[in-house]
């Protein structure tokens, strides 16, 4: 069955939302990677929106992290404060990002492109939720495209934690132990991170995508699994379910 | 018995200000509290006004100003505009996921500095060019923020504090063009960001039912509302409707703000619009679309200001520019889940 | 444009614990953190079970326990029998207006230590000879405390972190036998006094409606029990009825206690008596007066103890033994100003 | 028209409650005197109470501060930490204490008498939210028969804070500015506090009582007003008021 990157990105990332567990998510990619583990393997996982939608049963992809989508027939409406002080009480499992930017330690760029933070030469929304998340949450992941500008060496501006500067720095700065980059999900492959270093390792390459393909389009160094495998492509259940029911107007796997 | 105190002697510790970020607001609970003993009206009187008398007698140029709701949702899109139209200048605003919001306010030439934790997006949406450029050619300065350190900095207001501590920021760049201060906890020695309370001078919030002496109801989600209230200095409620005391008395848990926090209180039907109300409205994409389609071209763009903004009297003129009742209609139906 | 930045240099300051009083619990959120992560159910399942078993599974001797409600509103009674049926002892408790609930566990020589805000009275009914001795005799060892510190011990504890700063407790012999901390904040100079996070190993509360999941509703005031359900390591709800999850989704900002906060949940009818629960059912002053007076002979008491808690299987039992429906008939009729 | 100390002290102390100010009140007399000031005088006067109650319509005296006649059709029912986050900034005007002890500063014992801590030779209940409103309102009153073992040069333990050892002690405490005692009220007289030394200064003497007496039940030097005045007894209307609505069962003016 054909699909295009956007549906190998999401039916990839929804395997990885075990039943059961916490996740906080925003609109677009992450959103339906969790609406599609819902419905695929996890009934129960747990899906919260920053702004206080806690566990609702989502009628369709909301537009905002504050829409009322996000607490349709949910379990509770609270607040921001209330999500974020559940993230930083350490009851949320998982969180997903995106950025403009990543490096080798999961380091995310979403505010800036230049060195002059009074005039930059491009400006994005900032840390929103972003950096909240990746510092309270107990395991960050990506989704993003996979290209050299974006996974850089340097990356402009720091927005959300990964593991800073290698091993130890996340604690040193002062965030909660343990906590960190998990998955990073892109077109070409799954990415993890080595256990030593705290550096990107690749996992999993996608079916046909070759080991140089990889390289040419990140702009570090990437560690490789011993156990290198392939990625296990969307499975047709997956896709229909995806196309049918999770993004039947295709707001999200429109784009790719 | 076990005692957990670990540090039972008097030590120094060090207080790093790692954040060259300005502190645009003044973080002191003393001058706070004093503002709050001599200029919040403790009188249980009516204060029902106007959008126009509230914006030119609660509002000065320079002001710092919060927004409640969550950027286009619940947004306070009346006395936004009332600002556009009085021209206000010279703002600072709390920018937690400042969507809409922002982009009006820029549209209006009306802020010049910003705690930006979500800035020149609109979600989902897609980024304002107006908004960009804005921050861009400096127009607009930026503090970094997050949506969690500035809904705590309200919160630290809320409380009567002058700060709180937080695990967020930390090793960032993000921390680094904030204004937060590295210390750590008197208990366990571990490492804290504290961020300094936020006491806007003006608090801005929509609701969905108020009675004229202030005291207000919310439904669905509070975002960060609840304390945003409790930490302005003046406080500005737009209310869907206005309901009877009595209605508000029939059900205390439900008043999320009480009167004696509020300053004014003006009844504007639909007054989110082209935000989302939960259970009122759902948004209105095509026009926020038209919104960040006209930013494209400045001419369209000054065009459609005066079409939307500038050309109109009040919030009401602004609703018949987009198709009235009828249009308002389908977005009820919308947000209803309601199959037509 | 003014920068409210006072200190823009790295400073040394000096903490001093002012508090000869021991701390109880670990304040660490690292540690919370880890509890919350291993052993906090994230499983939405059926969690309903009995008082007896959870009594005998979730509670030992030495934990640290939280009551919610105030005293003689909204406690969960059913627990604390069982508590004393089941001997348990060397427990700590925080004290927050306990009144009541104090009284019982002291009745039941349960609890060896407490953070005392309030105890051995039962507010305008007068003080408790049992609870009185049990504190001049050195029964029960006390850590001084407030009810705004001890209810921001908890709120600490439920935003994640190991302390909060406060204006309480200063200068006075309260603060000098507390186990808080005189600091300052790092933005203004004020002076503060911290208090470390209340992570209690046990937290029981009563409430109005909850799923068999663990969602909980509650009607009127929350006290501190919004903080203290996000501040337990293991949470016990017994809840007036069980409602269905539909009935929660229904309106969900009526939710208070999510069900992952949640580790059991018992369905214990009139679950507060002979406390007062609001919209239910009023406190039975008659029942509280004879407490207090049969404390006065100690053979009166026993037998007291024997009729009303030793000698009865479960609460349902206690009831008969105060005139069941009837009496409880009573109770909510005066809770509701019904005249007869 | 008679009348007992308790009824004297309680249309006292309700006369200080001015309209459209907000109080914290607990159980007993100054809950009487809150509600009689607002039949009175001050319709609008705004009563709260520490476990979250706002602006109740009292149908009838509370037993607790937390029973539901605190928030019976009241304008809000909250929480203990919303209440007393609104003392801490600033907001409530009037606070009610009682206690054991007091000494000239207007410091409060309610926690205990005797030297020991671990073994008091007579324990109270403690502070409950005392300190805590002796800490953040603005203005702390005082109803309490006066003898010479309560107004006492040394208290045992001062449980709340009056102006501790004199001026500007408050402040270098930390606690927050201009807050502290304003007035206390007993069966003998009214008093004040020096705005120099911060001492208690008694402002009115109640009719027929000698200012002797009261010397006699003071077990500290007073200081006394330059326009010591007779303090006005109540009148018949809050007398009636007093006994038919606020109090009709005598759970309060039936203790003196």
């Amino acid at each position: 069955m054909e699909y295009n990157d956007m549906e190998l990105m999401i039916c990839l990332a929804s395997r990885y939302l075990e039943d059961n567990s916490i996740v906080v998510v925003g609109t677009g990619a992450p959103c339906a990677a969790a609406m599609l583990a819902q419905k695929m393997y996890s009934p129960r996982l747990m899906i919260m929106f920053e702004a206080g939608g806690i566990g609702p049963m989502l009628p369709s992809m909301p537009i905002s992290v504050g829409d009322s989508r996000t607490f349709y027939r949910a379990l509770a409406a609270s607040s921001m404060p209330e999500v974020m002080e559940t993230c930083q009480r350490g009851l949320v499992d998982y969180t997903f990002l995106g950025g403009a930017q990543i490096d080798q330690y999961g380091n995310i760029n979403s505010t800036m492109i230049g060195d002059d933070h009074e005039k930059p030469k491009v400006r994005f929304p900032g840390s929103g939720g972003a950096n909240d998340l990746a510092s309270l949450c107990w395991k960050t992941m990506m989704i993003t495209p996979q290209d050299p500008q974006r996974f850089t060496e340097k990356i402009d501006f720091i927005t959300s934690p990964g593991y800073l500067t290698g091993p130890g720095a996340r604690e040193k700065a002062g965030l909660p132990k343990d906590s960190g980059p998990y998955k990073v999900i892109t077109n070409l492959c799954v990415i993890g991170f080595d256990e030593e270093t705290k550096r990107m390792k690749v996992e999993s390459t996608h079916p046909s995508i070759e080991k140089q393909t990889i390289i040419d389009n990140t702009g570090f160094e990437l560690l490789w699994a011993d156990d290198l495998t392939i990625s296990e492509p969307p499975s047709p259940e997956e896709l229909k379910c995806l196309r049918e029911e999770v993004d039947p107007y295709k707001y999200i796997i429109g784009r790719a | 018995m076990e005692n957990f105190n670990k540090y039972t002697e008097e030590r120094t510790v060090t207080y790093k200000p790692t954040g060259t970020g300005k502190l645009y607001t003044d973080p002191d609970a003393e001058k706070a509290r004093e503002y709050f003993r001599d200029k919040k009206p403790r009188k249980m009187v009516e204060k029902a006004t106007t959008v126009e008398k509230v914006v030119k007698e609660m509002i000065s140029d320079g002001d710092y100003i919060g927004i409640g709701g969550f950027g286009a949702n619940r947004t306070p899109v009346a006395v936004l505009h009332e600002m556009l139209r009085q021209g206000k200048k010279n703002l600072g605003l709390a920018g937690h996921t400042a969507t809409h919001d922002f982009q009006i306010l820029v549209a209006g030439n009306c802020i010049n500095r910003c705690d930006a934790a979500y800035i020149v997006g609109l979600e989902a949406r897609g980024l304002s060019k107006i908004a960009r450029k804005a921050v861009e050619s400096g127009t607009v300065e930026l503090c970094e923020m997050t949506n969690a350190s500035l809904t705590w900095r309200y919160k630290a207001a809320a409380m009567g504090l002058s700060f709180l501590p937080v695990r967020c920021m930390l090793g960032t760049d993000t921390e680094k063009f904030s204004n937060a201060v590295e210390m750590e906890c008197p208990f366990t020695g571990a490492k804290y960001l504290a961020v300094p309370a936020l006491y806007p001078d003006v608090g801005i919030i929509h609701v969905h039912r108020a009675d004229v002496y202030g005291n207000c109801q919310i439904d669905g989600i509070m975002i960060a509302d609840q304390d945003l209230a409790r930490a302005a200095k003046r406080l500005i409620i737009t209310t869907e409707r206005f309901v009877p005391n009595e209605y508000i008395r029939r059900d205390p848990s439900k008043t999320i703000i009480p009167y004696y926090l509020v300053d004014a209180v003006i009844e504007v039907p639909f007054g989110g619009y082209p935000g989302n109300m939960a259970y009122e409205y759902f948004s209105d994409e095509e026009h926020l679309k038209a919104w960040l389609k006209a930013e494209k071209d400045p001419d369209e763009f000054k065009e459609f200001l005066q079409r939307h903004i500038y050309g109109v009297k009040n919030f009401n003129e602004y609703l018949d520019t987009i198709g009235g009742m009828s249009r308002l209609q389908e977005l009820r139906i919308q947000e209803n889940l309601i199959e037509k």
